[in-house]
């Protein structure tokens, strides 16, 4: 039980901070927020990656003669890809919002939300 | 010789930390923007710089001392630039430095 | 090594880079005849691959030339070939269709964009259906996904940019949820590669990671494919994306989340696992069944065609997850047979409407009153997607429900003979009101002086309709790979 | 004690109402995430994080709050749906670890399979000590080359929705006067960082580093340029429509290696092909595959900011 506990600690914590990211995702109602959350939610599995490919003693995977150990490179390049990628849907995203937040006024989900209720009502049209 | 380079660096390495702290401490004690900048500057300027420098002592004559002395070149370059540019924001942005010893008491109870 | 070794590489490198050539170039036209060039290329491609794996023989292939698992491997059998020609045929036919629909609904100096942007969403499609690689296969999927949700937002109404939004979240926790999976199974066995997965999983198959790995790589990719709780961002997205890529994505998107929900359950795990140990069809039965009943209740209370489609496609979805809780070869021949058939009806669907988007306007279906009497080739193939989509003898999409009533009752399931019976009564009322308001009630005036949609729509749309007579009534093509394909799928797994 | 700072930090960011703390909390998180890396060995990783996270994701949400305005409105909501969501997947998150390999155990799986075979016979197959930048440009290759894609697109996405930004000479940050001493400093600093630039996509086959790293920085010291002395300077040197080209060559110039080997008869991407001794083809490879990445990070980096910061705010 210790043993889970203490040797598993790095996981405990990359879980609290996804379950956190993953909250702000899901609850918060204005979408840059959202995204921010969805930044958290996925900085906290990089996270949770890198501590898989840990080897205590290990040294970083560059070569050098003398050094016997070291930690495993394939969890690196696998969230040197992924950081990529959450910046790249981070870019997007927020384009996104831009647009939305001309063509409504509003960032926020529910006013979005509320507007294109409004709308469809008001026409019977919910194609503009 | 070595024990002079372990003092000088141990000496210098102290007085970084030292100054971080107390600029630490001024970051969060302090009443207002302006006074806390000046307390961030403190440990930037003169702070890392101190710490660097005792590890520079530390490594010798290497690559890693040339690139950390470099370090040294790039911190005192930004920061005072970065300081100097983030007060002059907040004077932009309506941000007055406290002068009257009330409204101090009041804020400083406030933060 | 010769040519036809390197199909498998060259059916998603050509048009992984054909999009930045277009983008390089800067000619809206340029763009198109590119992306015509590539779809077709894509084309005999998979329908070369198909050849290929025919046998039954499975090819690999090893990029950068390193073995796997210390490279990516892609690899070729016959069900992916199958989902590849899929794909390419409805990609290579959207193109076709494209040019006049994007002209009328996408600014002028977009259109490069646009055009580049669906090359990357087909792009991520190959890539995902040929690699044998489970962080490959995230890659990818981030690929399709970003460039679906710039083009989704090439919409004309603003919902469409919200709906995009909405997809982005929903799709990025999906894809985030995958890397959890694959990182829980990487944990335990030290390996990406799915075929090297398959091997070394069985050892660990008893440990809650592999279970819970099990479980973010399911939940993720049903995100993906809109399994019905999860299915929110669909209807929207599908509702107000331009015409041409609600054809796409209709045709394609979800059907190689299908596909990749297929690797992970039959391949990667292995049935042993997913079925007899994990008992996934408890879960996957009573949520088809609900996605069923539920997404064709709502579609017949729509009044925007689109939507009504976007929802009758996640009941469609529900057809597929039940062929596969099944779990028995039959019904996974079903879910293939319907992966290929709905890619047809909806495909034939969708690019009716998109010509009643070019002359009307719109798709709502009180303005579309009498529009049969103005645009009658147009709305006689919606009518043929229309009875496919129910399911009526001699249309692709009799052949499916055929094989998944078969399989039910193989099964001892009558009562899900009953759920399909109920989805199909449900989708003729849908369809019917459609049907009703087009040709017999009398003409809407504002329609007055609407003309027939050009030929350059007209053909495209025909030829996915007289598709779906065509297989409806020759089934052997279709049946005959799906069989096989599925018997490879079985045989593999112990 | 690191974790606990990253927990603070993510916390305070949940709670606050005002967007642009979150960001810069979003930030700090971003940098304590990298320095946590660093401690783990993945030193790429800690760089990349740095660069991307704590740079390039501040920069552009920055931007962004820029147009659509600083303060989150109160609402109410019902956080009882969500809470759900979230400890279903914590549960499901904590009862999947319960049997995972301890942390840093040198004979888990994860260690003892693939992972040997890249650090034993990583240098001698491409000639590079850097296993992390060999593992990412030869062996999984496809991926680096998928990744490049995916910035590709997120600039084109941006195109799509934000447009070509028209120069134009509006944002006015304060008279010459006032941005004197910044003006100095930058001027001084941007050839460094440069320079910077170009020493982290050469030698980061060596050291920590590569292409991706190495547009980022250029892209930053543009950026920099850019903030410091107004846009139509920037926009002098180097406009939309070049950027955008400029990143799809990025991406043909990597596309293209990889055909060349399968022409010459080898598997797609396998850089042994581009030279007699095959060693000495894959340095070559990897160098060619990182400017390819290089030139399309840095010019798509540079487009995504031009397109935010060009856009105006909308009444």
């Amino acid at each position: 039980m210790i043993d889970t506990l203490t040797g598993l600690f790095n996981y405990w914590v990359a879980v609290i901070l996804m379950m956190t990211g993953l909250y702000v995702v899901v609850a918060q109602n204005n979408l840059v927020k959202k995204l921010v959350g969805l930044g958290l939610f996925q900085a906290s599995i990089f996270i949770f990656y890198i501590s898989i490919g840990k080897v205590a003693g290990g040294a970083p995977p560059i070569i050098e003669p003398g050094v016997e150990l070291y930690s495993n490179p394939l969890p690196h390049v696998l969230i040197l890809t992924a950081i990529v990628v959450g910046v790249a849907t981070t870019a997007v995203g927020l384009s996104l919002v831009v647009r939305i937040s001309e063509s409504y006024g509003s960032v926020e989900e529910n006013d979005i939300n509320q507007a294109d209720r409004l709308a469809e009502l008001e026409t019977g049209d919910d194609q503009a | 010789m070595n024990l002079l380079i372990d003092v000088l660096s141990g000496l210098c390495l102290l007085a970084g930390s030292f100054l971080c702290l107390t600029g630490a401490i001024g970051l969060v004690r302090l009443p207002d923007m302006f006074c806390r900048l000046h307390a961030a500057s403190l440990n930037e300027t003169l702070g890392t710089p101190l710490i660097l420098l005792g590890l520079i002592l530390q490594v010798g004559l290497t690559l890693t001392s040339a690139k950390l002395a470099l370090i040294v070149l790039f911190v005192l370059a930004t920061n005072p630039t970065a300081t100097h540019a983030m007060s002059r924001a907040a004077l932009h942005s309506g941000e007055r430095p406290i002068v009257d010893p009330e409204a101090q008491e009041k804020s400083s109870s406030k933060s | 090594m010769t040519w036809q070794q390197h199909l498998p590489a060259l059916a998603i490198i050509l048009p992984l880079l054909s999009a930045p050539l277009c983008m390089l170039i800067g000619l809206r036209r340029v763009a198109w005849l590119i992306g015509v060039a590539t779809n077709l290329g894509g084309l005999l491609i998979s329908v070369g691959l198909l050849q290929q794996v025919a046998g039954g023989n499975v090819i690999s292939y090893e990029l950068g030339g390193w073995a796997p698992p210390l490279g990516i491997e892609l690899r070729v059998d016959l069900l992916n070939a199958f989902v590849l020609l899929i794909v390419s045929a409805l990609a290579f036919w959207v193109f076709v269709y494209a040019r006049r629909s994007v002209d009328a609904e996408i600014d002028s100096d977009k259109q490069t964009g646009f055009y580049a942007g669906l090359l990357l969403v087909y792009a991520g499609l190959a890539g995902i259906t040929l690699t044998g690689d489970a962080f490959n296969a995230f890659v990818f999927l981030e690929i399709s996904a970003l460039s679906s949700y710039a083009v989704i937002s090439m919409g004309r109404d603003r919902r469409a940019l919200t709906a995009a939004f909405q997809y982005l979240v929903m799709g990025t926790i999906g894809a985030t949820f995958i890397l959890i999976g694959v990182g829980f199974l990487y944990m335990m066995t030290g390996t990406l590669n799915m075929v090297d997965l398959a091997q070394r999983l069985p050892a660990v198959s008893e440990t809650s990671t592999v279970q819970a790995g099990f479980a973010f790589l399911s939940v993720g990719i049903a995100l993906k494919l809109a399994m019905f709780p999860l299915h929110l961002w669909l209807p929207n997205a599908y509702a107000f994306a331009p015409s041409v890529v609600s054809v796409f994505l209709a045709a394609t998107a979800t059907k190689v989340a299908v596909y990749l929900l297929l690797r992970v359950i039959f391949s990667v795990f292995g049935v042993e696992f997913t079925f007899a140990q994990m008992h996934l069809e408890y879960l996957l039965l009573p949520l088809a069944i609900i996605a069923v009943i539920s997404a064709s209740l709502v579609a017949v209370f729509q009044t925007n065609l689109k939507r009504m489609l976007a929802y009758s496609s996640v009941a469609q979805i529900g057809y597929m997850l039940m062929g596969i809780g099944i779990a028995s070869a039959m019904g996974v021949t079903a879910t293939l047979l319907h992966l290929f058939n709905h890619a047809l009806m909806k495909g034939a669907l969708f690019m009716a409407l998109g010509a009643v988007v070019l002359r009307v306007g719109s798709v709502q279906l009180h303005q579309l009153a009498g529009l049969g009497h103005f645009m009658p080739w147009t709305l006689g193939a919606f009518v043929v997607g229309a009875l496919s989509l129910i399911g009526i003898p001699l249309t692709a999409g009799f052949v499916s429900k055929w094989y998944l009533v078969s399989a039910a009752l193989d099964a001892g399931w009558w009562w899900l003979v009953v759920v399909i019976a109920i989805g199909s009564l449900l989708a003729v009322v849908y369809v019917w009101r459609v049907i009703e308001v087009v040709w017999f009630q009398p003409p809407n005036a504002a329609l007055a002086g609407k003309t027939e949609a050009p030929w350059s729509l007209l053909l495209p749309t025909w030829g996915l309709a007289l598709a779906n007579i065509y297989f409806g009534v020759d089934t052997s093509l279709t049946t005959g790979t799906a069989e096989a394909a599925v018997g490879a799928l079985f045989g593999v797994t112990p | 004690m690191l974790l606990s700072l990253l927990l603070a930090v993510a916390i305070a960011a949940l709670r606050l109402r005002d967007l642009f703390a979150v960001v810069m909390l979003f930030g700090i998180y971003s940098l304590l995430t990298a320095l946590f890396f660093m401690d783990l060995d993945a030193v790429d990783v800690a760089f990349t994080e740095a660069a991307v996270g704590a740079g390039v994701s501040t920069i552009l949400l920055l931007a962004a709050l820029r147009l659509v305005g600083r303060y989150e409105k109160p609402h109410r909501h019902n956080p009882l749906l969500p809470l759900v969501v979230v400890c279903a997947t914590g549960a499901a998150l904590i009862y999947g670890l319960s049997d995972a390999p301890r942390f840093g155990d040198a004979n888990a799986p994860a260690q003892t399979h693939v992972a040997p075979r890249y650090l034993s016979e990583g240098p001698a197959e491409t000639g590079l000590p850097n296993v992390v930048t060999a593992v990412l440009a030869s062996y999984r290759g496809f991926d680096t080359l998928g990744e490049t894609v995916v910035v590709f697109t997120a600039g084109l996405a941006v195109l799509l929705l934000l447009g070509m930004s028209s120069p134009s000479p509006i944002p006015d940050f304060g008279s010459e006067d006032d941005q004197r001493m910044q003006r100095h400093a930058a001027k001084g600093l941007i050839p460094f960082i440069l320079l910077y630039a170009l020493y982290v996509q050469f030698h980061g086959d060596f050291g920590a580093g590569g292409g991706f790293q190495a547009g980022v920085i250029f892209a930053a010291g543009l950026v920099l340029y850019d903030l410091v002395l107004g846009h139509l300077h920037t926009r002098q040197v180097i406009q939309d429509g070049l950027l955008i080209r400029l990143g799809a060559l990025g991406v043909l110039i990597y596309g293209c290696v990889g055909l060349y080997s399968l022409l010459s008869g080898q598997p797609y991407l396998d850089y042994s092909a581009l030279a007699k001794d095959p060693v000495h083809g894959q340095h070559l490879g990897i160098l060619l595959v990182e400017l390819g990445v290089g030139l399309t990070v840095f010019s798509i980096i540079t487009l995504i900011y031009y397109a935010f910061s060009a856009r105006r705010v909308k009444a």
